[in-house]
């Protein structure tokens, strides 16, 4: 597949996640939101891992492998980020009793 | 039109329509499993790429472990009622217009990118097994393998210190 | 590559210490320990003696820059934990961890000083940001550190959505992640690349807190736990500088003129937003947090010019702002009123702390003699060697006038404004590791070759 | 050693040394010590020049250099004295009349408390140091030295009874009306700077080929601007009547006989610019003229006895700039001469007056004061004098100068008459009204009526013999070939012009024609004055009472114009112009972080809204609006 | 080695100074050391006057190419003999104001001593920079410490204000630091600094901000009344009568050897400036009633001719203004010395509530007289020699076509300034007593003897000026020589 319908793709689900972020409340939803950008980006990355290796297989065998790894990466620092993240707003949630996010204004000006 | 364009398609068209579902779904439990469902398709995507050992990371990790977790706290907090209160309306107008707004500059400034003819090379390719990644991921990059390990470390320490009860 | 094992080290170390030692002296003690060997192998790596050789593929590149950024860090941490670590006792129950996590996000400071390789820059963040998500909700019973915690973790991860995004253009347009390739080895002209670049620009400004991308600072900075705002308004913040200089010196180098303007103007607008608001500020702790945000905008001057003189001056910038930053905080730490009232009178109460601030202070404000002078004057050195953009320095220096504005109300306060004074309890080691700061202050304001000397030697 | 008149820097140091003495040991000393010394610093120093006077008649002329005042690059000032005929002259006249009047005061100012009285001896040693550097300096500089020095003492002498209000401001009136004149001299001291690089008289006088003729006439009317305002002349003269508030010999020595005639020695030294620029020599002649006539017309209606002689001195000078405006510069020196013998005597014998009757200066209630026996003859004599009735002094000098008049413009010529008419005029209205009739003060006043201790009668009779015979020096060669010796004597400095002679026949009738017109004029004085009764004045009489209304159209035009822009740049200008403006700056900044900080909402999503706003506005400045 | 002691100097006894724990014996010790500083400042002038003794020089931030580098060439030496000398004079005749916290009062004056040493003897740019600093900060402690009511704010706006300017000149240094041949902020690398045309105009302008605001030239003067009235009267004393003369001896020695053709080409607005600031000023302070105000903005039109005479570019012009800055000093210093003695002992500067003061303290009267007339210029005082050469500086220029209006317009100031200044004398000394005045005052030992130096210098310098002109006249030639923009237009 040229890889332009790939950017695109990924680039319409990256502009959906921060959509979601702009347009919701409740914190968890944004941050799902956020969790699809993210997948947006190792989408990307894999077919530019599957481009590039495309365009140098013949002198790099491995070329491109570094992309998926990074997708490996990533979804390893997502999983970190989930679990504290997801720990935060549960505190939050101790607290206030809610995950919306406009109550979140003690702190402005 | 070969099966492989046709299935690309398909499953763009579902990847965004469930993106869109996530995002304006009133109920956060069906915005989950929407996700859930995102990922399912990006998942046939990675089939598609044949980046196997994502796809299946994919759905174990992010569809299995992750999004659980996610339902499990949204069911702690009982928030599976359509009760998120919506923002004010203009400003999710905003919101809206501001992400088209980015899109459309996106696609504006990458629509004539030197490489758009180039191929993703779909179907066939092994860099995506597990072998070829495994023996990469542990002879060149285990420096950042082993750096991810504190990574989770520190997330484990940070979940303990918020999460336990003073 | 001394100090990245030995922090994760301690990291863990310290982890365990949390549940094995009772005593929070000894914890604290052991941290200062450990941090104070962190240092010496540090300075051990400078003078050549690596303990490790581990291949990292080119991933990491301890450079005298690096070593030398590190050293500053590590010395800065220590001071801060010579001055503020007995206060994150009163944080909350979890003190072995605090040191744990703190210790993690050294480790991701050396990382991100070092990195050749944008995985590792990728990993270097989180591994600084996550710890610090936890440290500023670590009050969990007051809201408005849940609250910042909250802000700063989905700030954050937006953030890293960008980063991750620009990564990929990246990737896309080169092929390759490390840092010191990209140029040679793929259109570094191209659209995809330039998108890239700019999504990369948009994060780490906003891990450095440049308008306008700066939001979360204020409200982050205001609601942490005081103790952790001093260590993440300074020492983070630096970390995150010496990550954007060199990822624009060896990623971005040399396709200067395409970004040199849209960092000129993230730069004014910085000045601009982070010195005129703090002027209306009641708190002194959300002014610094404000101070913060104009102090980065001087110090983007160095991204944007990105010369030799740059680098030195980030350098001698870093350890002035985080030196005067940490002491201000180590005052306020132990102040219950943060407003600009509250130090009404302050002098009378306690003088030796009053005049260490006020050195601070106007060292912040780039006065003479102080560090903070010498540091401006190389980032204005800097930015007019450039040739370019000659109003970005004048506007530069306005600020810096306006800056004076809310330095001095705590002066003011301090000394001319009539009040009875917080009453303070102060030790005497406090005292003398407040001296003993200022001192380096004064010190590197006057010789800054003291510091500056290590780049080349 | 090389010249005998090296020297001649003992005639300023004495009183210098005299102020010093006095000035310090004011405290100490005691009023008859004050009075040997205050005095007989000025007496050695008019024996010295007598002295130099005859070195000077011997064709002994001298330019004695001390040291370098000034000297910047090329600028050389010397500190330099230069004495030739012109100044032994005037020193002649200022340690002379100078000592009488010291002589005078010791008398006069006897009930003044010793330390006051050591206060006005040092001032008025100050003011003859200062006289003596004008008219000794042998450049421009060290002339203004004393220029604002004998300003300096005057200020100081008016408002000697400093807890009086209206004298202080009348001091202040005089020192700076001064001061527009001397900005005036200092210009062209400039301007002659520039041209000849230093101001030596003798190297201006020898370059003057250096200057075009635009420079010689603005040096000149600069300088003039300096002489009108030291000299009390159109339009700078108000500061002079004022000057009247202090102490009588103040008056005559200062404000009648020595410094307001700085002016004409300062252009009489200076002949040859002037003589170089016609224009400016009508300027002159012609302010001089209109000043003569204008005070004349107001001492027609002055009370105060003191006022009439000041308003007197004022028309006098404008004579003397009328003989240096034609040309006649022996002329007007010579009415300076003649001039500071009867003014003096006339101001001197006033003071007797005010002395006698316990400090009363309206002429409204004087009268009959003939008993006053040397007092009123003396007084006379000065009214004779000035006048112009033959042979006393000021017959020869204003003839002199009615003479040169006549030659250089009839017209001129006849309001000059008018103006020597007025004069006879109201001073014999000012003598009627003194001296004759019956006494109009309060009964306690006559009681005391008494004639002046020694020391005031004796200088009165002095003055009187030299009011009298001052002329001889200056017989005009119709009656006595040579008689002009006082123009032969100055002929080194003041080249005498080579004119139209004027045939003794015109000479002789024009001489008679003046004196029957002055003789006319006392005698219309005496028969209107004669049974003198008091009536307020109306029309044209109350204009000239009021001094034609000059003080407040200065008032008017100037003081107070200035005091409302001073106003309005102090508070409009200044506190909300310049000032508002500056702290506008700040209270902006203000403003602005109080706008700013609403940008800060403490709502996540509007952050994320505003960063992905600009992430767009970036976007767009890079990929379509850069090239 | 002596520039470097006239810094180490106070700098040390200002310090050391902070920790004297007994309040009494700060006052001599300030006293002993600000005589130190005057005797070096005397050797300098006299004994020690070779290059080896004047100069100093020792490398500072190598890889900035900065070095410690200082000398006292004509200029310095008058500027510093006036510091010194201001110093003890302050001191001396307020020996018996009392300041709370004595000790910290005093130390800061000497280390603003230190500072403006600094000033006066920095050969070195980004050197000069930081003394220019180091010397506002202990001001700024002073005034807002030991000030009037509104001292606060008063004190802040002058802050900011001057820091605003020398911000502007640290930028103009920098520029002009990188044009020069090999990167050195030494002064003479930046005389030989190649700066084109255009560079220059602008350049000009943003360090003539920084030394107009300090002088201070019309209308960057606001900050001046304020401060003088605000603060105590000694720092009042150095700022007026020594820090002022900061900005000149900037425009001197920075601004016009670096920026001739700027100079040239700025000249005439410039002066124009400054005389419309003279004429403006004299005029207000016509109207002032607060002492302090007066001779504020009397020194406003007295720094206007400086900068006029300057911008003359004439030699006379130079050496009037390098001779008259030592003149102002003192004579200011004498008038607020008085003013000093004013406020004390009646408790009010208001010229409205005095009156009379002649007749209780007839020596205070003779001292006060004297040394307002040297102030308005009268011959055989200081004043008039500075102002004379000055003037004739002004009117001999030949860079500019208007020396005829610019001498007559200013000259108009030596009129305002003797009616402001003896409206002044005739209102608070003369007339009659009024109760607040009878107490009256008899002037103490140490007052008179600070009174009887500054009059001796009215009197030596009006008439023997020679000695000062020696000093000033090689700086004066070398400055003009650097300036002389004829060589420019000869291409």
């Amino acid at each position: 597949m040229p890889i332009n319908y790939y950017i695109f793709l990924s680039i319409t689900l990256f502009v959906i996640g921060i959509v979601g972020v702009l347009t919701r409340r409740n914190a968890i939803i944004i941050f799902m939101c956020i969790e699809l950008m993210l997948n947006a980006v190792n989408l990307l990355l894999v077919a530019f891992s599957k481009m590039h290796h495309l365009a140098k297989a013949a002198t790099d065998a491995t070329a491109g492998i570094d992309g998926q790894l990074f997708v490996f990466f990533i979804m390893v620092v997502a999983a970190a980020e989930v679990s504290v993240g997801l720990a935060i707003i549960v505190m939050m949630y101790r607290n206030i009793h809610s995950v919306d996010v406009n109550f979140l204004n003690r702190l402005k000006h | 039109m070969n099966i492989t364009q046709i299935l690309f398609w398909f499953l763009s068209a579902l990847t965004v329509f469930s993106a869109l579902m996530v995002v304006v779904s009133k109920n956060p439990v069906f915005s989950v499993l929407w996700l859930i469902f995102t990922f399912f398709c990006i998942s046939g995507h990675y089939i598609l790429l044949n980046a196997q050992f994502l796809f299946i990371v994919n759905i174990i990790v992010y569809a299995g472990a992750i999004m659980v977790l996610f339902l499990f706290v949204i069911m702690l907090m009982n928030l599976n009622k359509s009760s998120e209160p919506k923002k004010h309306r203009w400003l999710r107008m905003a919101g809206v217009v501001a992400g088209g707004c980015l899109l459309l500059v996106f696609v504006a400034a990458l629509k004539n990118i030197d490489i758009k003819k180039q191929i993703a090379e779909t179907n066939t390719g092994d860099i995506g097994l597990i072998q070829n990644l495994g023996k990469a991921l542990f002879s060149d990059y285990v420096v950042p393998f082993e750096i991810s390990s504190i990574l989770f470390l520190s997330a484990m320490v940070g979940a303990v210190v918020i999460g336990k009860k003073e | 590559m001394n100090a990245l094992l030995l922090t994760a080290v301690l990291g863990v170390v310290m982890m365990f210490s949390s549940f094995l030692l009772s005593k929070k002296s000894i914890i604290r003690n052991l941290a200062i320990l450990g941090l104070a060997s962190v240092l010496v192998v540090n300075i051990l790596e400078m003078s050549g003696i690596i303990f490790f050789k581990i291949d990292t593929k080119g991933m990491i590149f301890f450079d005298r820059f690096a070593l030398l950024f590190n050293t500053i860090v590590f010395a800065s941490t220590l001071i801060y934990f010579l001055l503020s670590s007995r206060d994150m006792e009163k944080v909350g129950t979890n003190y072995g961890e605090y040191f744990a996590l703190i210790f993690f996000i050294l480790c991701g400071i050396t990382l991100s000083s070092s990195f050749r390789s944008l995985l590792i820059l990728f990993l270097g963040i989180e591994i600084i940001s996550i710890p610090l998500y936890i440290l500023t909700g670590s009050d969990k019973k007051n809201l408005k550190s849940n609250e910042a915690s909250l802000k700063y973790f989905l700030l954050g991860a937006f953030s890293t959505g960008l980063m991750l995004m620009g990564i990929a253009l990246i990737y896309g347009s080169t092929g390759t992640f490390s840092t010191v390739d990209a140029t040679t080895s793929g259109s570094p002209t191209s659209a995809l690349f330039i998108a890239g670049m700019l999504l990369l620009m948009f994060s780490m400004a906003f891990k450095v807190s440049a308008a306008p991308f700066h939001f979360w600072t204020p409200d982050v900075y205001d609601g942490a736990p005081t103790v952790f705002t001093s260590f993440m308004a300074t020492i983070v913040k630096v970390a995150a500088f010496i990550a954007f200089i060199r990822l624009f010196s060896d990623e971005f180098g040399n396709i200067q003129p395409r970004w040199q303007l849209l960092i000129a103007l993230i730069t004014a607008v910085t000045l601009f937003i982070g010195n005129i608001t703090a002027v209306f500020q009641q708190s002194v702790k959300r002014m610094l947090a404000y101070s913060s945000i104009s102090q980065a905008g001087f110090m983007m001057m160095a991204i944007y010019a990105m010369n030799a003189d740059a680098k030195e001056g980030l350098l001698l910038y870093s350890a002035a702002y985080c030196l005067a930053t940490i002491g201000i905080f180590a005052v306020l730490i132990k102040l219950k009123d943060y407003s600009f009232e509250g130090f009404n009178a302050f002098s009378k109460q306690q003088p030796l702390l009053a005049a260490t601030t006020t050195i601070f202070l106007l060292s912040l404000a780039g006065i003479p003699l102080t560090a903070g002078f010498l540091s401006k004057f190389y980032m204005l050195r800097a930015a007019a060697m450039t040739g370019k953009y000659l109003w970005l320095v004048i506007f530069a220096v306005l600020m810096a006038v306006v800056s004076i504005y809310y330095y001095f109300r705590v002066i003011q306060a301090m000394y001319f404004k009539e009040g009875n004074g917080q009453t303070v309890e102060a030790s005497i080691g406090f005292k003398w590791s407040l001296i003993l700061l200022a001192a380096i202050i004064i010190i590197l304001g006057i010789f800054p070759n003291l510091l500056i000397y290590w780049l080349y030697f | 050693m090389n010249n005998v008149l090296q020297i001649v820097w003992l005639i300023p140091f004495l009183p210098l040394l005299g102020f010093l003495i006095n000035g310090l040991g004011r405290k100490i000393l005691s009023k008859s010590l004050i009075s040997v010394v205050g005095c007989g610093v000025v007496l050695v120093s008019f024996l010295i020049s007598i002295w130099v006077f005859l070195q000077v008649k011997n064709g002994n002329v001298h330019v004695a250099n001390y040291f370098d005042f000034i000297s910047v690059h090329s600028l050389r000032v010397p500190f330099a004295f230069q004495i030739d005929q012109l100044s032994a002259i005037f020193l002649l006249i200022i340690t002379g009349v100078g000592f009488l009047i010291h002589v005078y005061s010791t008398s006069y100012m006897h009930e003044e408390a010793t330390e006051h009285f050591g206060r006005y001896f040092s001032y008025l040693n100050l003011f003859i140091f200062s006289m003596l550097l004008l008219v000794m300096g042998a450049n421009y500089i060290i002339m203004f030295i004393g220029w604002e020095g004998v300003g300096l003492c005057s200020y100081l002498l008016i408002g000697y009874w400093f807890k009086n209000t209206e004298y202080n401001k009348a001091a202040n009136k005089a020192f700076v009306m001064n001061r527009i004149g001397d900005l005036g001299f200092l210009i062209a001291i400039f301007w002659i700077i520039s041209k000849t690089g230093n101001t030596n008289f003798s190297d201006v006088f020898s370059t003057t080929s250096n200057f075009t003729s635009a420079d010689i006439t603005a040096i000149t009317l600069l300088l003039f601007v300096g002489a009108t305002g030291k000299s009390a002349q159109i339009p700078l003269y108000t500061w002079l009547p004022d000057a009247m508030a202090g102490p009588t010999p103040v008056s005559a020595l200062i404000h009648a006989a020595t410094m307001v005639t700085a002016g004409i020695y300062m252009i009489a030294r200076s002949n040859a610019l002037y003589s170089l620029s016609p224009l400016s020599q009508n300027v002159v002649a012609i302010v001089g003229l209109a000043t003569a006539i204008l005070a004349a017309t107001i001492a027609l209606k002055q009370n105060d006895i003191k006022k009439v002689l000041a308003y007197s001195t004022v028309s006098q000078l404008g004579y003397m700039f009328l003989a240096l405006g034609v040309g006649a510069y022996s002329a007007g020196v010579f009415h300076v001469m003649t001039h500071a013998f009867f003014k003096a005597l006339l101001f001197l014998a006033a003071g007797s007056v005010i002395h006698a009757i316990g400090g009363e200066q309206d002429i409204r209630k004087m009268g009959g004061l003939n008993k006053l026996k040397i007092t009123s003859i003396t007084f006379l004599i000065g009214c004779i004098a000035i006048s112009g009735v033959p042979p006393f002094s000021g017959f020869f000098s204003k003839d002199a100068i009615l003479l040169a008049a006549y030659e250089h413009n009839k017209i001129l010529y006849a309001v000059a008459l008018f103006g020597a008419m007025l004069t006879a005029y109201y001073m014999f209205r000012l003598f009627v009204i003194t001296f004759t009739g019956k006494f109009r003060g309060m009964e306690e006043q006559e009681q005391h009526l008494h004639e002046s201790p020694a020391p005031i009668t004796i200088v009165l009779i002095i003055l009187a013999i030299l009011s009298v015979i001052g002329g001889i020096v200056g017989i005009p060669d119709v009656f006595m070939k040579g008689g002009d010796k006082l123009t032969q004597f100055l002929s080194p400095v003041i080249p005498v012009k080579e004119g139209i002679a004027i045939s003794s026949s015109t000479e002789l009738s024009l001489m008679a024609l003046s004196t029957v017109l002055v003789l006319g004029a006392i005698i219309a004085a005496w028969l209107r004055f004669r049974k003198y009764n008091f009536q307020p004045s109306k029309g044209i009489g109350k204009i000239l009472e009021n001094k034609w209304y000059v003080d407040e159209f200065y008032d008017a035009i100037i003081v107070r114009p200035l005091s409302k822009l001073s106003e309005i740049l102090d508070e409009a200008l200044e506190k909300s112009g310049i000032d508002a403006l500056v702290n506008g700056v700040g209270k902006a900044v203000q403003y602005g972080g109080r706008q700013l900080r609403w940008l800060q909402s403490g709502q996540v999503g509007s952050y994320i809204l505003l960063m992905v706003v600009s992430m767009v506005l970036f976007f767009v400045l890079q990929f379509f609006l850069r090239k | 080695m002596i520039p470097v002691l006239l810094i180490v100097i106070p700098l040390f006894g200002g310090l050391a100074s902070f920790f004297l724990k007994n309040e009494k014996a700060v006052r001599p010790w300030a006293l002993f050391f600000s005589f130190s500083t005057l005797a070096f400042s005397i050797l300098g002038l006299t004994i020690l006057k070779n290059n080896s003794w004047l100069q100093y020089q020792v490398s500072w931030i190598s890889n900035l190419n900065t070095s410690f580098s200082v000398k006292l060439d004509g200029m310095g030496q008058i500027l510093c003999l006036l510091n010194a000398v201001a110093y003890p004079l302050v001191f001396i005749s307020t020996w018996k104001t009392n300041y709370k916290k004595a000790n910290n009062f005093f130390a800061l004056m000497l280390l603003m001593q230190a500072g403006l040493m600094g000033v006066f003897v920095a050969m070195d740019a980004l050197l000069f920079y930081f003394f220019w600093e180091l010397a506002l900060i202990p001001a700024y402690f002073l005034c807002s410490q030991w000030g009037g009511e509104r001292r606060i704010a008063v004190t802040f706006k002058f802050f900011i204000y001057t820091f605003t300017g020398s911000i502007l000149m640290l930028v103009a240094i920098i520029y002009i630091y990188l044009q020069t041949s090999n990167h050195s902020f030494d002064i003479s690398a930046f005389y030989n600094a190649t700066i084109n045309d255009k560079s220059q105009g602008w350049l000009f302008w943003l360090m003539f901000v920084a030394f107009a605001i300090k002088m201070p030239i019309w209308p960057l003067h606001t900050w001046q009344p304020d401060t003088y009235e605000q603060s105590p009267t000694a720092v009042t004393m150095i700022l007026s009568g020594v820090m002022v003369k900061m900005g000149v001896l900037g425009m001197i020695r920075w601004l016009m050897p670096v920026f001739p053709l700027a100079f040239y080409q700025w000249g005439d607005r410039v002066t124009w400036l400054s005389i419309i600031g003279m004429v403006y000023a004299s005029l207000i302070a016509i109207r002032q009633n607060d002492l302090k105000r007066l001779v504020a903005y009397s020194s406003i039109a007295h720094i206007g001719l400086m900068c006029a005479a300057l911008f003359a570019e004439t030699q006379s012009g130079m050496q009037g203004v390098m001779i008259q800055m030592f003149n102002h000093g003192i004579n200011i210093i004498g008038l607020w010395i008085i003013i000093e003695f004013i406020e004390r002992e009646f408790g009010t500067r208001k010229i409205s509530d005095l009156g009379g003061l002649a007749q209780q303290s007839p020596a205070m009267a003779f001292l006060l007289v004297v040394v307002a007339l040297a102030n308005i210029g009268l011959p055989l005082t200081n004043g008039f020699i500075g102002e004379f050469l000055m003037f004739n500086g002004i009117f001999a220029s030949t860079v500019t076509k208007f020396y005829l209006p610019f001498t007559a317009v200013a000259g108009i100031t030596i009129i305002f300034a003797a009616v402001y200044m003896l409206n002044m004398i005739r209102k608070v000394f003369y007339g009659e007593t009024n109760s607040l005045a009878a107490a009256g005052y008899s002037l103490r030992v140490n007052e008179k003897m600070a009174l009887a130096i500054i009059v001796v210098f009215v009197f030596v310098i009006g008439l023997y000026p020679k000695i000062f002109l020696n000093i000033t006249q090689e700086t004066s030639e070398f400055i003009l020589q650097k300036v002389d923009v004829s060589k420019f237009f000869k291409r």
